[in-house]
């Protein structure tokens, strides 16, 4: 499963590393405690689960094939998760670094751009919105407190 | 037919509710679809243009015909990572 | 120390993320089972320990000036490594992904291109040989068993 | 003045020690030191030009003066990572 209400085990995404691997590039998303200016204390995963499922094997598939000497781990968290916990992890394997660090990069753009997954922030004063990466700072629907 | 319409995030809250079932002339094409569901809920009717609409898990376009039974959802933009 | 005999923990470099960093990026350089065709059982890292300590530090230090809001840590392996041992690590956070991963990715190419650490891959049948890299295939002095 | 100069894995092998202390004249620079180790060690005599070399642990090219109690090393191609 991509996708998982657990905390991400990044060990063992890790140890997916085959002998003839020589480079392995991790990247981690984390929740951050502000985003655009505003303080955050936690963020509300939402996602479409059997969609995000297809759509990250979709993207491991895609990424194999365009880096064929790399191979990818990767989950999403869902739920509610707290600053500094970790919401996305990818790890790509391959012989030498290049590949490795190129496979990452391009899984967790892939991830942002199309997989159906949603974010609600919470801050301090209990106001909550969606993100919209689409959308400049100040230009989000603002939900009252305790939604 | 029948499709099940699933409503996530912000069009979720907009919609009122997390999914719905709705009869549709046969032939209606996704675009359609999304045409009456943004004439009903005001919040959606400011999308100048259809969001990103998902058949059966996967992202199509507004000219996918529908058919009996599909799962269709219109995403509001994703924020993963 | 950057510089280490025992065991990198991969764990506690990736906990040096701050509150506001929502993007980490790790590279594992891992011990491969072959090299150029070659089959390899282990590596020695030889290291010119207090020049490579130097060395690393201006590094971090070069890397952190040229991308202010990342923050670097890393660790390179010394002595006999096997196959599948990580030999260097290197962390990168910051609050986007993007610095992470290119602070990540130039601090790793110039470990590689300056810190003052030479390697002698050991092979099956006992022979070893010190790796150049400036040279190509099949150009490396090759030193007799038991060396 | 003396110096100590270090070797490190091929050089080492191909000089058959890690370290020696040389007294030279005041005002030796790298490139003359080079010069006078490469002659004396026929496996180093094979570099067109002087490889990478260290004066108390930081890169100097060849055209530095060395001091009384300086640690000098040239580097094989370093093979990190």
């Amino acid at each position: 499963m991509y996708v998982t209400f657990s905390p991400i085990d990044v060990a063992a995404l890790l140890s997916a590393a085959r002998p003839s691997d020589g480079g392995v590039c991790l990247f981690l998303g984390v929740v951050r405690n502000e985003n655009e200016g505003r303080e955050t204390v936690s963020i509300q995963y939402e996602v479409y689960g059997p969609m995000a499922e297809a759509e990250m094997a979709r993207i491991a598939r895609q990424i194999e094939t365009e880096w064929p000497d790399a191979r990818l781990a990767m989950q999403h968290r869902a739920g509610r998760l707290e600053v500094g916990e970790v919401s996305v992890a990818v790890v790509a394997t391959a012989p030498h670094r290049a590949e490795a660090f190129a496979a990452c990069r391009a899984a967790i753009d892939r991830i942002k751009h199309s997989v159906p997954i949603w974010k609600k922030e919470f801050h301090p004063d209990g106001s909550s919105e969606w993100v919209d990466p689409t959308r400049g700072s100040g230009d989000r629907v603002i939900e009252p407190s305790g939604d | 037919m029948r499709v099940n319409l699933l409503y996530f995030a912000s069009f979720r809250d907009a919609a009122g509710k997390a999914e719905e079932s709705r009869e549709l002339p046969d032939g209606t094409r996704v675009g359609q679809l999304w045409h009456s569901v943004s004439r009903e809920i005001p919040r959606l009717a400011a999308f100048q243009t259809m969001p990103p609409a998902a058949v059966n898990q996967k992202y199509v376009d507004g000219e996918t015909v529908l058919r009996d039974g599909d799962e269709v959802a219109f995403l509001p933009p994703v924020a993963g990572g």
